[in-house]
């Protein structure tokens, strides 16, 4: 997989980012519990992941490193969707100290779909509504205590009706 | 429940009509000039308002009737005179779907 | 103009579950309009959640997100009467806010 | 020799037309049911022949599910369908029309002036034949036209401010059953017998008549969705589609039905259409209203 040049600029950039979240970290009085992962905590867009093409670059681009399949991430999604414009899909976990949850879908224009900051006290578990372009896998990533753990299930999309 | 021998047989005569109707449209394009796309374009005009009455128009006729006029505005009266002939066959098969569904369409109905 | 957000807080316990449903028509900039022309894209970019003064969630969105977005997550430390803040912001920079009260 | 133009378009037409056409033999020459033309029609067996046909072929089904349509049909669909339904896309549609029905006209009259019990949980007494005018009066051709009365312009058929009234007025009667009524008038009759003949009529070039989806085949899939079964099929009315990102009203459910079997759509709110809601609801009386509803 070759890094193209707008990805190594972004995870430069990422990891500067990261660098200065951390020092801010440290001046500030908000107790964190733990030092905020790479890109999770802070607030700002993570522009450069929406941009990706391809599931690996966009997962690189928001968390600096690969997910590990895990049976602890429960992706609810449907086996056929109703229509690939409103794709109901949601995941929980009983994984520990959770601190983003993300959505992917391969085979869409951009594979991010979805990404979402959870901090300290909030339950790690998301139920949203997304557009499939086609068939495609769906990934659920979890960030839970600094690595990433994923699961994938295959979504059938096809039009509607009996054709113009 | 009396099974449906009608219904294909049926559309088998629908197929064949469209299919003579095509045959005889296409068969009698000479090379086509502008007074052949009138002739042409009228009846296929014509049959479609036909269908309109009967209120079953299709969606490929209208789109082979502006197909039609669209080759003609260009020039290419052959393309025109070919898609004014479709038309035509598709408007016919339309009239014909519409009448033979006046009584046919007592085959579906629930009982 | 009504909101264009609508939330749902319920506490059950010290959990509190949020639902929301935002009108936006989150155009992805693929699609073409009637007449072939592609509609560029307008898309909600951020949302945030805040409660007591801290995020209590941020949803950060692309451009796969359904028309009129819909998020379900629940957090710990609300209770009845709380307020909860909502604000998102698009592409466009166009933005809403809305103050909750927990129910 | 043949003559050597290429009808390369003529051909495609033809072989569109007979592939259509054979399609249309093949998947749909499923025993349709039971023949025997009445000669005057007969609502009431009409209606309870029509319920036996849809409680026979679903058996597990009770009356009342058949009003969410596919989603009654497939378990996938269902749950689909149910977490759509926690905080339904709709939402917005209901409100608007909430607004729109309490905001007064310019002459000061309002909606409620128009109709019985000020427009509230009357939605499944609609259509109506009506009397004088000799013609059925679907609920959406009288909320225009007590706009009209009132001076104001009348909203498109197939438009959002159309779906949010109708939305509203839907929601004001959830739970009622349809009560669809034929007044003893000849003309009454004839209406009803000209919806259920549409009905059952194949149009377009796929040669498919709504009973040919909706009688044949529901729950069967064609290309992504599950076909809905007639029965119960008005019930959810309007409804926000998936597919168009939006709501829709009955008047544009039909036109665009029309246009995917390659059938020239009639104007909304024509005699015809307005006679096929007038039987589609009348046999689905009793069952209960449950729009305004979200579909694929």
């Amino acid at each position: 997989m070759t890094i193209n040049d707008d990805g190594f600029i972004a995870t430069r950039r990422l990891i500067l980012q990261g660098a200065l979240t951390v020092a801010l970290v440290g001046l500030g009085d908000i107790p964190f519990g733990l030092a905020p992962a790479l890109a999770a905590a802070n607030d700002k867009y993570p522009e450069e992941a929406f941009k990706q093409k391809a599931e690996a670059d966009a997962i690189k681009a928001l968390y600096g490193r690969t997910a590990e399949p895990s049976d602890k991430v429960k992706l609810d999604a449907p086996e056929i969707a109703e229509n690939g414009a409103v794709v109901p899909i949601s995941v929980s976990t009983t994984l520990a100290d959770v601190t983003s949850i993300s959505f992917l879908v391969a085979d869409n224009p951009n594979a991010l779909a979805a990404s979402y900051q959870i901090p300290p006290g909030t339950m790690p578990s998301v139920a949203n509504r997304l557009k499939m372009a086609k068939t495609s896998n769906v990934t659920a990533i979890v960030e839970a205590g600094g690595k990433l753990y994923s699961a994938t299930k295959e979504v059938k999309v096809t039009v509607g009706g009996c054709g113009g | 429940m009396k099974t449906l021998k009608r219904n294909p047989m049926q559309t088998l005569i629908l197929v064949l009509v469209s299919a003579w109707l095509i045959g005889s449209a296409s068969s009698a394009m000479a090379a086509g000039s502008e007074a052949d796309f009138k002739t042409a374009y009228a009846a296929a005009e014509a049959a479609n308002t036909q269908a309109g009455v009967l209120r079953d128009q299709w969606t490929t006729t209208a789109s082979a009737l502006s197909a039609a006029k669209k080759a003609a505005a260009a020039g290419d009266f052959d393309a025109a005179v070919a898609h004014a002939g479709q038309a035509e066959a598709l408007a016919k098969a339309s009239i014909y779907q519409a009448t033979s569904e006046k009584e046919a369409w007592k085959n579906l109905e629930i009982h | 103009m009504a909101s264009t957000i609508r939330v749902r807080a319920t506490a059950t316990g010290d959990t509190t579950e949020v639902q929301a449903l935002i009108q936006h028509p989150m155009d992805s900039g693929f699609v073409k309009d009637a007449k072939g022309v592609l509609i560029p894209p307008h898309f909600i970019q951020q949302v945030t959640f805040e409660h007591d003064g801290k995020n209590v969630f941020v949803a950060d969105w692309g451009t796969a997100v359904s028309k009129d977005p819909y998020v379900k997550f629940s957090f710990k430390g609300g209770k009845k009467d709380d307020e909860l803040k909502i604000s998102w912001v698009d592409n466009k920079g166009a933005s809403d806010a809305l103050t909750a009260k927990i129910q | 020799m043949r003559s050597a133009i290429p009808l390369a378009s003529a051909g495609l037409a033809f072989r569109s037309l007979a592939l259509a056409a054979l399609l249309g033999a093949l998947a749909f020459a499923a025993p349709g049911p039971a023949v025997a033309a009445a000669d005057t029609p007969d609502p009431v067996a009409d209606a309870a022949a029509f319920q036996k046909y849809f409680t026979d072929k679903f058996p597990k089904l009770k009356l009342a599910d058949f009003v969410n349509g596919p989603y009654s049909l497939n378990e996938d669909m269902h749950r689909q369908w149910v977490e759509k339904e926690e905080f339904p896309p709709y939402d917005f549609s209901l409100d608007m029309g909430k607004e729109m029905f309490s905001k007064p006209f310019k002459n000061g009259k309002s909606y409620a002036d128009c109709f019985p019990n000020q427009g509230i949980g009357i939605r499944q007494n609609y259509p109506y034949f009506d009397t004088k005018e000799g013609k059925v009066v679907t609920l959406e051709l009288a909320l225009n036209r007590c706009r009209e009365a009132n001076g104001e312009a009348p909203f498109s058929y197939v438009k959002d401010e159309m779906a949010a009234l109708t939305a509203y007025m839907a929601y004001t009667s959830r739970g009622k059953p349809f009560d669809i009524k034929i007044p003893n008038d000849p003309r009454a009759l004839e209406a009803y017998q000209n919806g259920k003949r549409y009905f059952y009529t194949r149009r377009g070039q796929l040669n498919f008549s709504c009973a040919s989806c909706h009688v044949q085949n529901p729950g069967q899939r064609i290309r992504a969705e599950i076909l809905a079964p007639a029965l119960g099929i008005l019930n959810a009315m309007p409804i926000y589609r998936s597919e168009w990102g939006g709501m829709g009203t009955i008047s544009r459910r039909f036109v665009s039905c029309n246009s995917q079997t390659r059938g020239v759509p009639l104007e909304p709110q024509a005699d015809e259409y307005r006679d096929l809601e007038y039987y589609l609801s009348y046999v689905s009386n009793g069952l209960p209203i449950s729009g305004p509803g979200a579909r694929p």
